[in-house]
């Protein structure tokens, strides 16, 4: 009963009263208070994630499985930082506060923390998104064939698109006169007729179909009819 | 015992807690006698809800009633048990991505329940099933939802929690790890369901340069189209929450996907009148002030 | 098991490439930092030290990420367990100062937390109030944290159901007011249009029809109950059009962000790190 | 194997297109490549608007971005105050955005210390800086710009600075020019500001690519003109400075630099697309006679 019936009715419960407070004068800021006390309990719950992320480096390197050296220089960086953050190693004083050492400025770029930010954290994930650009193109080259209909409606609009982005668009069509009844053709026409009319039909029917998803998801959580979260049998580990 | 004292103890705090939440009200309270306790201005909102909530509740009753349901096809979950077989055959891992947000999403608790489901498949097939996360909250609902699914399957034997794991909440440290294990391990099938950003593509592009069936679903309809172009199945926007309930194949469920479809109809009707009206409008000027009225009541 | 014995040659010849690579750049590196010294004896050197180190360490991480392009390789590898490790860090000490010092250490304690991390902590006026507040997700916390007890993991579950409960509560709101309401709101509209004097104006009445035609049949296309056949089928197979329309121009339109933040990434590698094309 | 060259592109290693890319994008930087640009209709009412300004009036631009989205919108930044100046408009700045003024002082060093050394501050420029408030700033302008700036960026009184002594509301201004990467930025001006005073000045907006979409349907009615990202900067960079030349071009066509990798990266994706089509035809042709 305790595994299966409490979580049920804390699930409804809750779900049915944060609905009831959005109708509530007094009760309008339950859901920023209910925001902070989630975001607490994601802090809490870096204990079960760096849990997991020393066990399963750990056991890498302890059994000596290929691969360990990695998942020591893993370690190896997440203590740094972890250490130079909480701790406030090398931050700098607040002015006002000088003898209090936590209430230091940690992120400024001459402490350890700051300096790890701009120097390893930030190119490291930057370039990592600059990626993409790499992957657009052979995403273009394999996936933008003309199969079907539906294909070519797909590419066509991504070719029109990158033409007009440039002035290989102006190029080729900006010479046809702007009032003209061909006026239609010029590419830049084009890239806002199928931006603005198009694609926001497209998008409005999308998110219309999604807000009935959603809410019809959480409908079926709230009255308990998926129970697909809960835990069946022995203990969690 | 200690159960029950743990659960009376909740009981109290939080009783406790809703007592302090209206505190600030109770002081406030000579005004607020005077000012209404119910948001007025949300009552347009409220009725909505009401009717789209029923059109659900209604459909899903039906279903129980023994209302025959038909739901079409959707090729997308059609193909998750043929990737996973063919990844058993291949003797590779099956890989399970539940999108980068926490459970504080809707996208992820739909990822987690349909997670559910293609572990169940997984754990018939005994394939192996690789579920990286990049929340610790999403961590532990994931295994829960997992070790369930083999409980449903009759395996609990075959599960692990090894296999589900937290690497970090930074959005491409995660997609750096997970990339790299993917040409690593070389996963047979790749699943992408929750809401993703831009490391969509990084899956895809890398999920497409080993082999791999790839089937995705997400609601973030910024990332649609590199799903739609890169992965073989894509389950768009409203599908994607469909999914868990049509993969679920409980009659309760797939009424409440029929109750979605209530609501579209819902949606269209109120297009197509209130676009009769404003285009009459035109000639017409009550009836445009029909069409106005109609347009401020939804707030566009 | 032992795989280094193993590994293929050419992978062996690449490490040796990638370690002569980095002691390279070391190298280049002390010799730099000695002349930067030399030159700047005021003691602004040790911080242009650090810049340089610094400059130096993003751009080998940066091209170590690039090498993935080209495939798989320990360079990559150390790059990817670095950043693991790194970023998880940063979440979670973000996470403490902005979080859990703040909402909830500073609500059980706060004189201790004013001496201690935060002098500038305003008194509350209701003290007890934010303490009993902050012990809700204290509880909700211990809970989660149960599941490393075998025996009380169970309990863990319920956090997690009032997360997902109030979540589907708070969404169902939303979605329904933000999204389903406003967008049907706009989309209702005149399908025909005419300019200000009065005339049909052609391109807009198209544009309205466009608009309003794209929005039905795609939601035609989201139907799940009515097989797509007949005229179900075709209206549903124009709804398909529209998206793929959407889909093409979105992916064209995002094609230009993503080439800045490679042209950022080269730019930094060859005007701070090289030194060239400033 | 004896298929066609173009049916063996089918199996393309895509490393070859990474490195297609990855030079694409380097070779322009690396060089510098600025390639001509042809204006189009949204940059030349840009121009246009600015240009309808009488000499000798004020103009307000709201630096609405902070360093994240510089890439995109700093050319135009740049662009823009250089038209104003060289058409001996007076500029009043400010920001929405908390790092907005810093941009602005930025823009002020480079391009007006630089290419306008005649601008005095207080009579022919001020600024304003920042202000927390969102569209509320905006709000509070329209009706009483007094009671919202009470002093400029560096605490002089604004009834001590010439320019803006009198200024009472945001009909002092000819022009409003928002610079913006999102909220708040060139939307919250037009419904705030130009819908409290529909005629009293014109709007003109830059945007990023991104966020585009949000200011469309502005255009060209209640914004004259409007700048998207890095190609709106270069074309509107190329038809200020060929009425205004300038000395440091790298300075006012940062713009033109920044779209080198882009449009050759574009073109790049473009003849992919078209190689990836020829290469399934000629593949499929293959497949259909055996």
């Amino acid at each position: 009963m305790l595994q299966r019936t409490v979580p049920i009715m804390i699930l409804c419960l809750s779900g049915a009263v944060m609905v009831l407070a959005y109708f509530i004068t007094s009760a309008v800021s339950w859901s920023e208070t209910v925001n902070v006390w989630f975001n607490v309990l994601a802090a809490v719950a870096y204990v079960l994630g760096a849990g997991n992320l020393l066990t399963v480096n750990l056991e890498k390197i302890s059994s000596q499985r290929p691969g360990w050296g990695y998942s020591a220089i893993t370690l190896a960086a997440f203590f740094f930082m972890l250490t130079v953050g909480l701790f406030k190693i090398g931050a700098v004083p607040d002015p006002a506060h000088p003898t209090v050492h936590l209430a230091g400025d940690y992120e400024t770029a001459a402490s350890p923390y700051g300096w790890m930010y701009d120097w390893v954290f930030s190119p490291l994930t930057s370039t990592m998104f600059a990626l993409l650009a790499f992957y657009v193109a052979s995403a273009a080259f394999r996936a933008f064939r003309a199969k079907n209909i539906e294909s070519i409606l797909l590419l066509g609009t991504a070719f029109i698109i990158l033409l007009a982005q440039t002035a290989a668009g102006m190029f080729l069509t900006g010479w046809i006169p702007e009032g003209s009844a061909f006026a239609f053709l010029r590419l830049d026409w084009m890239k806002i007729a199928i931006t603005e009319y198009i694609q926001t039909a497209g998008m409005r029917a999308i998110t219309i179909g999604i807000a009935l998803g959603v809410a019809a998801t959480s409908l079926r959580l709230i009255l308990g009819i998926d129970k697909s979260y809960l835990p069946k049998g022995g203990g969690a580990a | 015992m200690t159960a029950t004292t743990m659960q009376r103890s909740l009981t109290t705090t939080v009783a406790a807690a809703l007592l302090v939440l209206s505190q600030p009200a109770l002081a406030q309270a000579p005004e607020a006698a005077t000012q209404d306790w119910i948001r007025t201005d949300r009552l347009p909102l409220l009725l909505v809800i009401v009717l789209v909530a029923s059109a659900v509740a209604a459909a899903i009753a039906l279903a129980r009633s023994g209302r025959p349901v038909k739901i079409r096809r959707l090729a997308a979950l059609d193909a998750v048990d043929e990737a996973i077989g063919r990844a058993t055959e291949m003797g590779r891992s099956v890989l399970f991505v539940p999108g980068i947000q926490d459970m504080t999403d809707i996208q992820t608790v739909a990822g987690v329940t349909i997670l559910g489901r293609v572990a169940k498949t997984a754990a018939e097939y005994d394939a192996k099933l690789e579920v990286p996360t990049c929340r610790s909250i999403v961590m532990s609902a994931a295994r829960d939802a997992v070790r369930a699914a083999h409980f449903e399957a009759g395996r609990p034997e075959t599960y692990t929690d090894a296999n589900i794991n937290y690497l970090t909440d930074e959005q491409f440290g995660y997609v750096a790890a997970v990339t790299g294990s993917m040409v690593r391990d070389k996963p047979a099938a790749c699943f992408y369901m929750g809401a993703f950003y831009a490391e969509s593509l990084l899956f895809a592009e890398n999920g497409n340069s080993i082999g791999a069936i790839q089937i995705a679903g997400t609601a973030e309809p910024s990332q649609l189209p590199f799903f739609v172009a890169a992965c073989d199945y894509t389950l768009i926007g409203e599908e994607f929450f469909a999914a868990s309930a049509y993969l679920s194949g409980e009659r309760d469920q797939l009424g409440s996907i029929q109750g979605q479809d209530l609501g579209k109809l819902f949606a269209a009707a109120v297009i197509v009148i209130g676009c009769a009206l404003a285009t009459a409008g035109i000639w017409i000027p009550k009836l445009a002030g029909g069409a106005d009225a109609l347009r401020k009541y939804f707030g566009g | 098991m032992n795989g280094t014995t193993e590994t293929p040659r050419p992978k062996q010849r690449l490490t040796l490439l990638w370690i002569s690579l980095a002691a390279l750049g070391a190298s280049l590196l002390v010799l730099r930092a000695a002349v930067a010294a030399q030159a700047d004896p005021t003691g602004e050197a040790t911080r242009s030290l650090w810049t340089t180190v610094g400059v130096w360490t993003a751009a080998l991480l940066t091209l170590g990420i690039l090498s993935f392009l080209f495939r798989d390789n320990p360079f990559y590898k150390i790059c990817e367990s670095i950043l693991i490790g790194v970023s998880a860090a940063y979440w979670m000490v973000n996470a403490f100062w902005t979080s859990l010092v703040p909402n909830l250490f500073a609500k059980l304690a706060p004189t201790l937390v004013r001496d201690t991390m935060l002098p500038s902590l305003p008194e509350s006026p209701t003290p007890i109030a934010d303490f009993v507040l902050a012990c809700v997700p204290l509880l909700l916390g211990i809970m989660l944290l149960c599941r490393l007890v075998p025996s009380v993991g169970w309990i863990s579950s319920w956090p997690i159901a009032m997360v997902i409960g109030v979540t589907a509560g708070l969404k169902l709101v939303s979605s329904i007011e933000s999204d389903f309401m406003a967008q049907v709101g706009a989309t209702v509209q005149p399908a025909l249009a005419f300019d200000a004097s009065g005339s049909f104006a052609f391109w807009a009445t198209v544009g309205a029809l466009v608009g309003i035609i794209g929005v039905l049949s795609v939601l035609t296309y989201f139907f799940f109950s009515v097989e797509h056949k007949g005229a179900v089928g075709k209206t549903a197979r124009l709804g398909i059009w529209f998206l793929m329309i959407t889909f093409g121009g979105a992916f064209g339109l995002t094609v230009m962000g993503r080439i800045t933040l490679l042209a950022q990434r080269f730019e930094f590698l060859f005007r701070d790190w090289l030194g060239i094309g400033g | 194997m004896s298929d066609s060259p173009l049916a063996r592109l089918n199996n393309l290693d895509r490393r070859w297109i990474f490195l297609a890319m990855g030079l694409s994008i380097a070779i322009p930087i690396l060089l510098k490549l600025r390639f001509p640009e042809y204006p189009g209709p949204m940059a030349r009412a840009t121009f246009n608007a600015v240009e309808a300004v009488p000499e000798g009036s004020t103009v307000l631009l709201s630096f609405d971005y902070d360093p994240a989205s510089a890439a995109e919108l700093q050319p135009m930044a740049s662009a823009l105050v250089h038209h104003c100046a060289a058409r001996k408009l007076k500029i009043v700045f400010m920001a929405l955005w908390p790092l907005g003024k810093k941009q602005a002082d930025g823009t002020i060093d480079r391009v007006l210390k630089e290419f306008h050394p005649g601008y005095q501050y207080g009579t022919d420029y001020v600024q304003l800086g920042f202000q927390s408030g969102n569209e509320g700033v905006i709000k509070l302008m329209a009706t009483n710009v007094p009671e919202q700036y009470k002093t400029d960026s560096s605490g002089t009184a604004l009834t001590s600075l010439p320019l803006v002594a009198g200024v009472k509301d945001l009909s002092a201004f000819k022009l409003v020019a928002s610079i913006s990467a999102g909220y708040p930025g060139a939307k919250e001006w037009v419904q705030y500001g130009n819908g409290a005073m529909p005629e009293a000045f014109s709007i003109v907006g830059g945007s990023t690519g991104v966020q585009v979409s949000q200011l469309l349907p502005y255009y060209p009615k209640q914004m004259e003109g409007m700048l998207v990202a890095v190609k709106g900067a270069a074309e509107y960079e190329m038809l200020v400075e060929q009425k205004y030349p300038v000395a440091k071009p790298e300075v006012i066509g940062q713009g033109r630099v920044r779209m080198g990798p882009q449009l050759v990266a574009h073109l790049l994706m473009i003849a992919l697309i078209v190689l990836g089509n020829l290469a399934m035809i000629a593949g499929r042709s293959r497949g259909g006679a055996r």
